[in-house]
């Protein structure tokens, strides 16, 4: 069929990067060139990765927009698929189809600052994002990152926090929570919410874009409302179980929205307007 | 049954229990589940031929539960599924009150659990002549027939799971069909599927199941899933002297006696 | 299209259903077995049910089955081998005895495929199938399709409609579309000019129970109701409501795997299930019924009106009739009407 | 055409048949090849689905094996699991499986003989019985085409 929406890409599974305990990146190649001509995708935007024989699974894109030819993913073992992914190896083909959701408007924060907030796992969503402002960092004014995880091996993308945090240009500060931090631990100890606080970050002409555990979030948003952020200028994703990722399968409805369609980016001016059922 | 709409009032009034299951009147000519929590509601509660929903079901819904203590008006296949829950410590006797319904269609109201289940310990469990007809038909036919039969008649099934959800001993928060690691059973409808989860449905209820045709009576396309329930009962009488559900004894399907039937192992 | 409108003798249906069998065409029409009526692929005229107010199950799964191939692969020492369904593998066809509720269920159901992505799995299937609408002469307490936007001679959705005149009377037959127009052509002999036929008598009554502003306009403001927690504490969390509904797409994808090979498939799912919303996390959006009955009504009364402007609901009652704790839709609308905010 | 060689999933308990089988080997007794050995820690463990998931995957017969009663190494694993295959085998029988195609069997670590025969008078039982073709036509038929019912 010319237009089977449920038709995957074939991906080739380039490189394999171990982050945390059960944590890992695919970088992927589209194994059709062609495919990998046409295909385009925006910061936030998400896509059905899967396994055949088993089940597609849903994650964000985690490489940046402006790095052409592959795409990575980062996934926790978790269920099925992400427990079958896991057991691939380099040179693995596995199904990929999308980008879905809507996108981080990055062209109308030019000019402004931005404040990334993220918890976790939640990182991959932001850090496609934080190397596409990156990549494009001359429309920026101020970049800040506030990570924080359970303990210093759950930080993913090791390598590249050492990056953000020697850069000039970024302003990293990297958390664990209390009982996480290794003995050589130079970073901050305290929960994401606290930590922001504590930093303190100026809402004037920023956006603050914030992913993480719900509980998080949920203790987050009113430190950045303390620090003068409007909700028109706090960005999240939601992370609803999807099935299609193209509004039909009904799973990610939250009152009239689609988390898939009319999401997974949402202000939370936007999101105050949802029931609470996400 | 002005009986137990009086004893339930005065049950709710006093405060006593904080919801009354029972049954009203539904649409067309079909009774519902009540769940009477003011005195006025219990005016709604009925008691006739047509009650035929296994009320227990709803003794293990959180929902239902959370209202705090349950009186719940109980036939004899109710009765049967709370004793078996009891004793799969699913149901807490200390927050149900019993409004048992004989088979002479009276009410009596149970002091504790004990005496339900001596109530229901004075009737066994008989399959109904209808019923053994047709499993007769069926034991006379060929494995290939039989097989075609059940192909056929589970053939319609949409898993909806209804029978599971009517079924009071299916309790589960996360039913073995959901379980997919591994993946047991074959989540679509279709042939495979549908008999494999039919088996494992079966199974899981040897030795459980108490004969109140719920899983059939819900099953929106008519399906004749408790002639498998009720093989595996025949079967249990067979092979290990009956069953009947007690608080106590133990589970048949959780015990073994050493001179249980050795003939087909080599 | 102007309906062109035509009489069938009531003895000359049965040389209609020999006609539209032939030539790669299937016929699925409803067929009883077990008290139930479902739709079904039928080779004999006589096996088509005819006592029925409505069938148990709806025929959505001649464009939406309940378990569908969407792609097929299989494992290869080069690597991988993925196809797609080919539309050349789906079969005409030929949808008889529908009623007008359901025949209004196609275009609310083509609204989910279509909203936004276009689902050509979906437009396909819908593609080979022409109508057959039956009209209702007959209703019962769990109608309320004139509350929804349609009636017992509706003719929306249907290629062709019949209305029977009375009881063993012959059929009034309005062909509405193309389809509709080639089935005449296969058997032009069997539809005789119809004179000045008066359909309207002949239907059922089935009178209006709320208006679109009445519940649409007020399910806007209820969704923290507790008239939800009370409505729901008889469901018992199945998913036979959607299964037979018309309209209901939620659905699952599954891959389906024997060895090296293996398809991918869709097949049904409800919103009534408890783990339907569950994450991995096992954090769950939607976690007590009375949340997941709400949803099932706000989607179709409140959020598919507003996203897609339809309704996702026909009024043809199934639900009610199918559910195994007697929760009426009807009965559970109106007391939302009645409800005090 | 070649000859229809069954195919044999044996479900084996690790203390006894599993034992008697590597008996079977370092006694040097041949034995048909037809089996595939699945390992347990006892029969108590294995559950109905694994059996019905044999067929599934083409097996033609199936062997359950362990301790003899008494033997068991967890005191009574063997008697759980035989109360549960006589019910598992009634209801077999009464959905159509045919029974012939699942063996049950007592094998002790000391018996390396016996499971080489009952392997072997397996084979010639399924061998006869044919391919289990009833169960695959369901089994690798999975998707019905538009609707059914």
């Amino acid at each position: 069929m010319t237009n089977n929406l449920y038709m995957p890409y074939q991906m080739k599974v380039e490189r394999i990067t171990y982050e945390a305990p059960g944590v890992k990146t695919f970088m992927l190649r589209f194994v059709n060139e062609e495919d990998q001509n046409k295909f385009d995708f925006r910061a936030g935007q998400f896509g059905e990765y899967s396994v055949y024989g088993v089940g597609e699974s849903t994650f964000c894109i985690a490489s940046s927009p402006t790095r052409k030819g592959y795409i990575e993913c980062t996934f926790r073992q978790t269920g099925k698929v992400t427990n079958a992914l896991s057991d691939c190896e380099e040179g693995s083909i596995i199904g990929f189809r999308g980008p879905y959701g809507n996108t981080f408007p990055l062209d109308e924060w030019k000019g402004k600052s931005l404040l990334f907030i993220a918890g976790g796992i939640a990182l991959p969503p932001m850090r496609c994002v934080i190397w596409n402002a990156l990549d494009l960092r001359e429309n920026f004014k101020d970049i800040t990152i506030i990570y924080g995880a359970r303990s210093t091996k759950d930080l993913v993308y090791k390598h590249e926090l050492q990056d953000w945090g020697s850069r000039p240009d970024v302003k990293l500060i990297t958390t664990v929570d209390p009982g996480g931090e290794s003995p050589d631990w130079k970073g901050e100890v305290g929960f994401v919410p606290t930590i922001v606080e504590k930093v303190a970050p100026s809402s004037m002409d920023t956006i603050a874009i914030v992913c993480g555990p719900p509980v998080m979030i949920k203790y987050t948003f009113p430190v950045l409302a303390k620090l003068g952020f409007s909700d028109e200028n706090i960005f999240t994703t939601l992370e609803n179980r999807m099935k299609c990722g193209f509004g039909k399968c009904g799973r990610c409805n939250v009152g009239k929205v689609y988390v898939c369609k009319d999401g997974p980016v949402f202000t939370l001016a936007q999101l105050n307007k949802l029931p609470d059922e996400y | 049954m002005d009986e137990l709409k009086k004893r339930a009032k005065e049950l709710l009034e006093a405060g006593t229990v904080k919801v009354v299951i029972g049954y009203e009147n539904g649409t067309a000519d079909k009774t519902r589940a009540l769940f009477a929590q003011e005195a006025k509601d219990a005016d709604k509660l009925i008691f006739d031929s047509r009650c035929i929903m296994n009320l227990a079901t709803y003794l293990t819904k959180a929902e239902v539960k959370g209202k705090g203590r349950m009186a719940i008006t109980a036939t004899l296949p109710v009765m049967r599924a709370i004793i078996q829950l009891t004793s799969e410590f699913q149901v807490n006797d200390n927050n149900l009150l019993v409004l048992g319904i004989t088979p002479e269609s009276k009410m009596i109201e149970f002091k504790d659990i004990e005496e339900v289940e001596s109530f229901v310990h004075k009737y066994t469990i008989e399959i109904e002549a209808k019923y053994s007809e047709k499993l007769e038909k069926l034991d006379k036919m060929t494995p290939s027939e039989r097989w075609s039969f059940w192909i056929e008649e589970l053939s319609p099934c949409f898993k909806c799971y209804a029978c599971r959800a009517a079924c009071p001993m299916c309790y589960c928060h996360k039913c073995a069909v959901e379980s997919n690691q591994p993946q047991w059973i074959p989540v679509p409808s279709h042939d495979l599927g549908n008999l494999e989860w039919h088996m494992m449905r079966a199974i899981h209820l040897a030795g459980r199941c108490i004969d109140c045709d719920a899983c059939y009576n819900a099953c929106p396309l008519g399906i004749p899933l408790n002639l498998l329930t009720k093989r595996m009962l025949i079967d249990a009488k067979e092979h290990f002297g009956g069953y009947q559900p007690s608080i106590k004894a133990d589970h048949l399907m959780s015990t073994y006696k050493p001179e249980d039937k050795d003939n087909f192992i080599m | 299209m102007k309906s062109d409108r035509r009489l069938v003798r009531k003895g000359s249906l049965e040389k209609l259903f020999e006609v539209l069998k032939g030539d790669n065409r299937q016929v699925y029409a409803p067929f009883s077995r077990n008290g139930r009526t479902t739709y079904r692929k039928t080779e004999k005229f006589s096996d088509i049910a005819t006592d029925y107010i409505q069938t148990t199950q709806s025929s959505k799964e001649v464009s939406f089955p309940r378990t569908e191939k969407i792609l097929d692969y299989s494992k290869n020492e080069d690597g991988m081998s993925v196809k797609g369904i080919e539309p050349d593998q789906i079969p005409q066809i030929m949808l008889w005895g529908i009623r007008p509720c359901d025949a209004l269920g196609i275009g609310e159901l083509s609204s989910i495929f279509n909203w936004d992505y276009k689902d050509e799995i979906y437009n396909n299937r819908l593609s080979k199938v022409t109508v057959l609408g039956f009209s209702c002469g007959k209703a019962d307490e769990y109608c309320f399709c004139t509350s929804v936007g349609g009636n017992p001679g509706n003719t929306d959705g249907s290629d062709i409609l019949f209305t029977q005149l009375g009881e063993n009377g012959d059929y009034l037959a309005e062909i509405l579309t193309e389809k509709g127009e080639k089935v005449i052509a296969l058997s032009p002999e069997l539809f005789e000019t119809a004179g000045n036929i008066e359909k309207e008598k002949f239907l059922a009554d089935v009178p209006v129970k709320f208006s679109h502003k009445e519940i649409f306009g007020k399910l806007e403001k209820f969704f923290e109701s507790d008239e939800w927690v009370e409505q729901s504490l008889r469901c018992i969390g199945c998913g036979a409501c959607a299964y037979v509904c018309p309209t209901c797409a939620c659905f699952d994808i599954q891959d389906d795997s024997h060895g090296k090979l293996g398809s991918r498939v869709r097949c049904w799912d409800s919103c009534g299930f408890s783990l339907f919303t569950l994450h991995t996390s096992g954090h769950n959006p939607r976690n007590v019924q009375s949340a997941r009955w709400r949803q099932r009504i706000m989607h179709k009364f409140s959020y598919m009106p507003e996203r897609l402007s339809v309704y996702g609901c026909t009024g043809c009652g199934r639900c009610s009739r199918a559910c195994p704790a007697d929760m009426n839709i009807l009965e559970h609308l109106i007391s939302i009407k009645e409800a005090a905010l | 055409m070649a000859e229809f060689e069954p195919k044999i999933v044996a479900f084996v308990c690790n203390w006894c048949t599993y034992a008697g089988a590597d008996l079977t080997g370092t006694s040097r007794i041949k034995y048909a090849s037809n089996v595939r050995i699945v390992r347990f820690p006892c029969t108590g463990r294995i559950d109905y689905m694994l059996l019905v998931k044999a067929f599934d995957e083409g097996a033609d017969g199936i062997i359950v094996s362990g301790c003899h009663p008494n033997d068991c190494h967890y005191t009574s694993g063997n008697f759980h699991a035989r109360r549960r295959w006589i019910m598992f085998r009634s209801l077999c029988d009464f959905i159509g499986i045919d029974i012939k195609r699942i063996k049950f069997s007592w094998v002790s670590a000391a018996e390396g003989a016996k499971w080489a025969d009952i392997v072997n008078s397996t084979v010639a039982s399924i061998r006869e019985l044919g391919p289990y073709e009833e169960y695959q036509k369901v089994a690798k038929k999975p998707v019905k085409e538009v609707i059914n019912g």
